[in-house]
């Protein structure tokens, strides 16, 4: 049979942004924001992450610390997209987040605590509204597009200013239906949402391309009729400029956008996780290449704006930092057994108190 | 005044609670211009604008979702799942997320949220629209669970429901949307969440029932009453956190009691009643208490519903059983 | 600040076919398989989908059967894609598919004693393999990938000649978690599977505008990284030629497809909805001019193979069978109230004995 | 012969019927090279090939539906879940499609599919991957739920969870995946699905629990034990259909009862065993049967986790409350 005629009624592009390439030069024009002050806080934040993270899994190894996925090589995603945010918009992270969190403001010590196995952790006290870290993958999704929903509303209905729900999530969790259906809702709606993909190329043990079919992650937006584009994420510019230009768009009313962050993740899943056991030989060796402090460190030196002083006084300072937060978090005193019912209703219902009062006895609260 | 239906009663609970208050949205699928598949929603959507009673897409973990992320920026979102067969997709969203929002947060961030269903069979639906799986849903820690049974608890406790600061599923049972009309003021006035409703008062037998099986629960009640068996009737109404007390004070009177449901009989809501009641009125009890429910089996297509709701003899026959009872020694 | 730079990487087409016309005019020259004695035959299927459709709402109006969903206007998509499979390959139903069930070999008996609530009616002696009529949206899917899992496996391993799977599903079906979480699958596993959309364009009162943002329903296989296409589905020609063409792809192990067939609900969603709530004035009236039995008459016409006679006799004939149907229909005993249990687990457990028999005590079975 | 753990008991069973019938495919997150996050999988793909023994991608719900598919079309698929807490979104194809599917096809089609998840707190994991909701499952038609708790019952149990024609969810205690070592002849003999384990015998009181809490309800009866109380501890195993024959047997003897289980009480499954005792042996019980469970409050993160499982001290004082208990009259 001869092959039949058929006539076209749509076509999509799906593009890439990068402003410094591999070895730290600009291959295009920078955008404004691109002071050396802006790249250096941007330098400095990323820095911090690796610390924490590095810190973070010394203390889980010595049994201080329950499992932690470290966000090592993918700072720039984390850093770009949290500095690409106003403070009151909202952020509704998945679990791989230092960088972000540390943006939003949220404290280490904070941090530590999620992951040490205390609810306190999730309270955010710099980050009120931002939603809790968020571990049943892509869940978080719908809660982004719900929280844009509010947002949207509260502008018409409120006369609040048009705030914008940023969600974050790896490539994994492209392949959940939450991710799908809030990124349709998101488009139908023209919801005030920007969903950024941490694509670090794993998702514990399977990769990428077992994932997905799909040439690229930001091409599932075409499904919900959205934007979508690619940014390569260990160039924390061009995730500072998708995501500042997404947030704008949304913020002006013009809908959401879904961006993959093209990156890699330089180490285990968590520290339960052993990537020895699938990652293929010499992929972790190449992707190391392409990090992103490095990289940014090499344009700021060529420009002329870091050097090797600055580098070891941020270290120091950073360093300074982070002993005070683990100090802080190792002196923390473990939250009360009953805890555990007094946030679970507004009002201890009746029907618990008998539970919470064994609970309180046994936890020596009264 | 006139009265209404328990479908109109949830409508003019709704409609309350969107004049009143404007951080409530309705949202759904169908719910807008259609009005609900039950009209549940009838004239809203002209009366409140399509931004506060809102047409969903198709996708039940979406509603489920989107509701935690808008009860976390303090709007108090009133979802409809279109049957309650179709909510399943929702409860990883309602048990990960709405019912543990508060606590995870330690109270920072809260879901205000009632997820609403129509529940329960008996109206010849086909495969799937006649689930009654309530306890699947009492058993989630951060939730509340409501079922009302006529049109004025209807319209209270749905009101409750709305203003309660934490998640409700609010189940109403379709069976008896257009049974029965009573006049419900519409007058804002909210029921407790905390308690038992008596619909009857006796002495020798306790019947404990919720949702569309109370209309026979109250129909066996009455064939009772003619052999000379005072039958108390309670509707717990809220079935988590379920008021025991309530049900414990009438059992302490009669010393015997049924439990009626729809659902099927393992693991259902009876299990957990019959468990408390053990708990704290063992020892006054004079049967051991007993359940008349629906089969451990799949609600059958409509041909065999009838055969697998309770009905008045099954339960007129599980009270005569509790009545009759006697110790066989033992103790 | 100037736009920046981006790189294209990835490009998409989404085209519709068409073979005839609003006018029943052929658009191109017609597949191979367009015979005048296929067509009639065609034609004879959706003539009798229609018959049906019509008496079983009547039969609902009064009283004999419970709720019903007509394919009023949608004939073309159930049949052009029912025969476009070979009867070993597996159909996964949803369930407005009157259409499809004659063309899978399913007694008209069968269908109506599914929605007169006898789950025997799901037996489908004829097409013993094809999985149950399927009402909680979109789930079917995910079935259609799993038999393609199957359909695949067994040819590989068992060396049975490679079958197909092929699902059906509304438009409003595609904003739900399942399709796209089949879809991804079926991408990614390269899957003998065909998803086929009924874009109606309404999900019960919900307009396909309001469902999602995309353009088309079939680009959301852009998300999925398979192939999809839009076809007339009101060209029973256009629809079998792309199901085909989907299916001996899948057959060759070339993957799945996603078909979107274009049409309108000419009908209530079931006999339980009122579409005069919700539909818009004048909608209904210039749907009609475009639906599928109307124009392939015309065709046939037009090209000498079809006339008024033909058509009496054809309308005869089938009024025949109907009436042979409805009334076998009408004279089924009861299920037994214990049947309830007995296919519930492959043997009755024994925690079950006292219900079973309860049961069938008052089934005055026993 | 060398003595090995429940996980890998679960792996031996898995390979054993991955070697038996080519029919059988495991299927799951991370299952592959991985050999899942447990190693539940270990050098399963490696010897039977990445055709049998298959990463999936990340969606839960899609991993429930295509085993129903597969199933239909003679494969046996064994799914795992990661942990417990990503069941959910998978509840709608288990509970509408798996449970349902030979039911509503009258017999055609069947869903021989085993979905396994390791379950249960107490390894300081992150926030949900701690969950007991047996319960959920055990109220659904159709399926069975099997919870082993020794390396030889894991093993018979799996077997026969995989051999049987209908779907299984099949939870394995994540908690004692390493805690014993057990000789377990890799000899193919299956367990029977239908009868539970007695692990102790004693006239005193009736324990019963499963999956890890057994560990902690086998040494509460050796500390009665101390104290001359006889404890008979018993294993349901299989949670759904439940033999409950066999726990009226032991109550028969001992009069008193006590369930244990680390999932939250209200509507757990202890509640329904409560309501079957009083079923079938109300006149035999010396006091109410009891519960000692996990709080009905969400499970906490990890520093908090041993305050809500049920431990040695909490089931020895439950048992002492059932002991100790005497009619305040009334009856
Ligand atoms: C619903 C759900 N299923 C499974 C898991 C277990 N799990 C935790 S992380 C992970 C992989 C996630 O991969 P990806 O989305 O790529 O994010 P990454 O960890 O690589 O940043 C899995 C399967 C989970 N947390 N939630
Ligand atoms: C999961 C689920 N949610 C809701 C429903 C109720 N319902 C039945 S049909 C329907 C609309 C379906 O629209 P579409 O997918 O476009 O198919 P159509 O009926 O138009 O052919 C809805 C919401 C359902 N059956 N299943
Ligand atoms: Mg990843
Ligand atoms: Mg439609």
């Amino acid at each position: 049979m001869h092959k039949p005629r058929m006539h076209l009624v749509a076509s999509f592009d799906i593009a890439h942004l990068q402003y410094l390439d591999e070895q730290g030069r600009a291959s295009q024009e920078l955008p404004d924001f691109a002071t050396p002050d802006t790249l250096q806080a941007l330098y400095r934040q990323m820095a911090l992450a690796r610390l924490v993270d590095d810190r973070a899994v010394k203390l889980q190894r010595t049994g201080r610390l329950g499992t932690y996925p470290s966000t090592l090589g993918q700072e720039a995603i984390g850093v770009g997209t949290g500095s690409a945010m106003d403070s009151a918009d909202i952020y509704c992270p998945y679990y791989r987040e230092t960088g972000a969190l540390l943006e939003r403001g949220v404290d280490i010590e904070e941090i530590l605590a999620i992951w040490g196995g205390d609810e306190r952790g999730q309270c955010f006290q710099h980050a009120p509204e931002d939603l809790p870290l968020c571990v049943p993958i892509a869940t978080q999704l719908l809660h982004a597009a719900g929280v844009g929903v509010a947002l949207k509303y509260k502008n018409e209905h409120f006369d609040e200013p048009q705030r914008v729900a940023v969600a974050s999530a790896g490539d994994g969790a492209t392949s959940r239906g939450d991710f799908y259906e809030a990124l349709n809702l998101a488009g139908v709606w023209q919801l005030p949402a920007v969903f950024v993909i941490n694509n670090n190329q794993w998702a514990i043990s399977v990769a990428r391309s077992d994932q997905t079919a799909s040439q690229t992650i930001a091409q599932k937006a075409v499904a919900a009729g959205i934007p979508g584009l690619q940014v390569d994420g260990n160039d924390v510019i061009a995730v500072r400029a998708a995501v500042a230009d997404a947030v704008e768009r949304a913020r002006r009313g013009e809908g959401p956008t879904l961006i993959e962050a093209l990156s890699y993740r330089l180490c285990d899943h968590t520290t339960a996780d052993d990537a020895g056991r699938y990652r293929p030989a010499g992929e972790l060796e190449r992707a190391q290449k392409r990090e992103p402090l490095a990289r940014l460190a090499h344009y700021l030196e060529s420009a002329g704006h870091w050097n090797e002083d600055a580098e070891t006084e941020l270290q120091r300072e950073l360093a300074e930092i982070l002993e005070r937060e683990v100090k802080a978090y190792s002196s923390r005193s473990k939250d009360r057994p009953a805890a555990m019912f007094e946030h679970l209703y507004a009002e201890l219902p009746e029907a618990l108190y008998e539970q919470h009062d064994e609970l309180a006895e046994r936890g020596g609260d009264r | 005044m006139a009265e209404i239906t328990l479908v109109e009663a949830v409508t003019q609970a709704l409609a309350h609670e969107l004049d009143a208050d404007e951080r409530v949205l309705v949202l759904g699928q169908d719910v807008g211009a259609n009005g609900g598949v039950f009209r549940a929603t009838d004239g809203l959507q002209e009366r409140f604008g399509a931004d506060r009673v809102r047409d969903t897409p198709l996708a039940e973990t979406m509603i489920a979702g989107i509701a935690v992320g808008m009860a976390a920026q303090g709007l108090k979102p009133v979802a409809e799942f279109q049957f309650m067969g179709f909510i399943y997709p929702g409860l990883d969203q309602i048990l990960s997320h709405a019912a543990r929002l508060r606590n995870r947060s330690r109270g920072r961030l809260c879901c205000p949220i009632v997820y609403r269903a129509p529940y329960g069979g008996g109206i010849r639906a086909p495969e799937h629209h006649s689930e009654s799986t309530e306890a699947l849903f009492a058993h989630i820690p951060g939730l509340r669970v409501v079922v009302p049974s006529s049109p004025a608890r209807a319209y209270g406790l749905l009101l409750a429901a709305i203003r309660d600061p934490d998640p409700v599923v609010f189940l109403e049972p379709k069976r008896i949307y257009r049974a029965a009309r009573q006049e419900v003021p519409d007058d804002g006035e909210a029921l407790p969440l905390d308690r038992c409703f008596r619909l009857r008062e006796g002495g020798d037998i306790t019947l404990i029932s919720w949702g569309a099986s109370l209309k026979e629960t109250l129909a066996a009640a009455e064939q009772l009453a003619e052999d000379g068996v005072g039958s108390e009737v309670i509707d717990p109404a809220t079935l988590k956190p379920l008021d025991i007390h309530s049900i414990i004070d009438s059992v302490e009177k009669t010393g015997r009691c049924l439990v009626v449901h729809e659902a099927a009989r393992t693991g259902g809501l009876g299990a957990e009643i019959v468990a408390q009641i053990n708990d704290y009125a063992f020892d006054l009890l004079r049967a051991p208490v007993q359940r008349v429910t629906g089969y451990d089996t799949v609600m059958p297509y409509y041909q065999l519903e009838n055969y697998y709701l309770p009905d008045v003899e099954r339960i007129v026959a599980g009270a005569r059983a509790v009545l009759d009872y006697s110790h066989g020694g033992g103790r």
